[in-house]
């Protein structure tokens, strides 16, 4: 499966949107186990990617997932701004040839995030989301279902890596903020992958 | 709360700094500052001390120090302060933010001093 | 001189006070800041990193951080920089302090890192 | 051996006077293995005891130590501060007690300087010269050479408290200026000492 500019374009711009109408939803998350930023944050980087497209549309997907990198590591100001950053720019980088499988890619995003993070899985970050769902969809079974359960999954995590982890045994019981922007991005992608199917 | 926190540094900047930073994780925590000379010079200053220990509302102070004098201007307070006052010997800015984020969620002392043992470097 | 300092911080008023404190001990050593986002909020920016790292007078670069994204912004310039920057795990202000007093009297690397691997905290 | 209340005074007067016709020599020697300003800490406290005294002449010499402290706690604005105030304080505690010898109460002094400072002698500080003056005063063989032999034993010591610790091998080969600034004490003290002899 690989994704055309329309459809990858479509994706990141739902993204958007949910990010925009969930930016005090994903502040909340972060005020219980951070620094109460995470949907500030995210809302800059969403405002930042539309006007690159606005500015320059891309001229095709590498284009597109690099324009998204910029916008984030330039205008995101927290963690989360370096991590889909990296992401996005490895996803640029890798998407040039020509064969790569979707789920490849997302493979090459989640390892950009674990080189920029210095982190893994099961450390209560987006790893836990990006992660299961590289592996779903290498075995093609992703739907919105996998999302949700990737994100419930970092609730009773104790984080070992970003802010959280100095709440220690206390970060348990809250979702993981990073996670829940990105089940926003991957739920688009269910969306725009079943308008296909 | 149980706990504010105290931060004294040679820098007024650095002081101020650290308390706007760790007051996004802890909103809820007393957090007053003694930083740089009587001129806001770098350097420390007993009386500052004493006012950032007087106008915390915290029952007991977590208090954070960079270098030498401030350490030393922090004891001279906490000998004659009636408020139990806890010294950490840990990385300013880091310490102050791991402390500040328990300190939030009502942690006791033994789990905060135990979450920055590994910063001790003084 | 041989190492400037790179001071990276999610407060402006932190990363300026730093520099402030150890340019006393270290007058000669070329040091630069990136404190803050872009409005000068909490947080941190790629491109006042990139900036400091290029506004440095040193040959090679030691770079103190604060937190998460101040390393992580710090990393992305490190793989874009020409320049050679040693990212030092350490406490912010003491680890900086110390070096700092080492570059200052031409302290080769390995002399500078020892010093601080006692405060390796990160 | 006493001191009586006009010795005393005469004592810190004439230290008062040397810390201000050597303020630059402090900041020099406080520039090579500190942070250059020790002269300047020390002449802001010399102005604040004159300004003490002045206010309010001291009506014993426990007074006037206690005067001498505060001077310096409140002013210095370096680690001298803090350092000199508690030497200081805890003298003018003991010296209530009628019959205590001057060698004993400049040894209470050097005590609390290690207090305070949490630090012993061969670290490069102060204490090396306060305590050997302890030392020889208890021998009764306290003069110039002593205090002269005492801060030139800071040189090739290696620092391992105060800034100049920092510095490691490369403090060797200074003198400490703290304890430059101490023997300007000890040799008022001499001067006091002989002008009665
Ligand atoms: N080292 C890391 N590795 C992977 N993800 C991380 C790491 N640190 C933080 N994160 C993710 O970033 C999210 C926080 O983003 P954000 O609030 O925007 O940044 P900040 O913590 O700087 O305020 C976390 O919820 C987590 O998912
Ligand atoms: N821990 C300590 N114990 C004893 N003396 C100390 C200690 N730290 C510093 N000193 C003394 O203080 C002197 C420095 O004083 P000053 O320059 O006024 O303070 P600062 O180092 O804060 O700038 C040193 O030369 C040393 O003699
Ligand atoms: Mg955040
Ligand atoms: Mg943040
Ligand atoms: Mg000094
Ligand atoms: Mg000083």
């Amino acid at each position: 499966m690989k994704l055309e500019l329309n459809e990858a374009q479509k994706w990141i711009e739902l993204f958007v949107e949910k990010l925009e109408a969930n930016k005090s939803e994903l502040n909340e998350l972060d005020t219980a186990i951070g620094d109460g930023d995470h949907g500030t944050n995210m809302d800059r980087g969403a405002k930042a990617i539309t006007e690159s497209f606005a500015k320059k549309a891309p001229e095709n997907v590498s284009d597109l997932y690099k324009a998204t990198a910029f916008a984030m590591i330039q205008k995101v100001g927290g963690a989360s701004g370096p991590l889909y950053g990296t992401a996005f720019l490895d996803m640029s980088k890798a998407v040039k040839s020509e064969n790569i499988e979707l789920a490849d890619l997302i493979q090459i995003g989640a390892d950009g995030i674990k080189r920029r993070g210095e982190s893994d899985i099961k450390m209560k970050t987006m790893i836990d989301v990006w992660q299961p769902i590289a592996d779903a969809m290498k075995q093609d079974n992703f739907d919105k279902s996998v999302v949700e359960d990737a994100l419930d999954s970092t609730k009773d995590m104790v984080a070992t890596k970003g802010r959280a982890s100095y709440l220690e045994e206390k970060s348990k019981g809250h979702l993981d903020p990073g996670s829940q922007s990105s089940a926003y991005l991957f739920e688009s992608l269910v969306d725009v992958l079943g308008e296909n199917s | 709360m149980k706990f504010g926190i105290v931060i004294v540094s040679h820098s007024n900047k650095i002081a101020e700094g650290v308390k706007d930073l760790i007051s996004e994780a802890a909103p809820d925590v007393s957090i007053t500052t003694a930083g740089g000379t009587d001129d806001n010079e770098i350097g420390s200053s007993m009386q500052k001390v004493q006012d950032a220990v007087d106008a915390n509302t915290g029952d007991e102070i977590l208090a954070f120090y960079d270098l030498g004098s401030s350490k030393m201007n922090l004891d001279m307070v906490s000998e004659m302060s009636d408020k139990k006052i806890h010294r950490f010997d840990v990385a300013l800015v880091e310490g102050a933010y791991a402390a500040a984020t328990l300190a939030q969620v009502d942690s006791p002392l033994e789990i905060i001093e135990n979450s920055v043992k590994d910063m001790k470097i003084k």
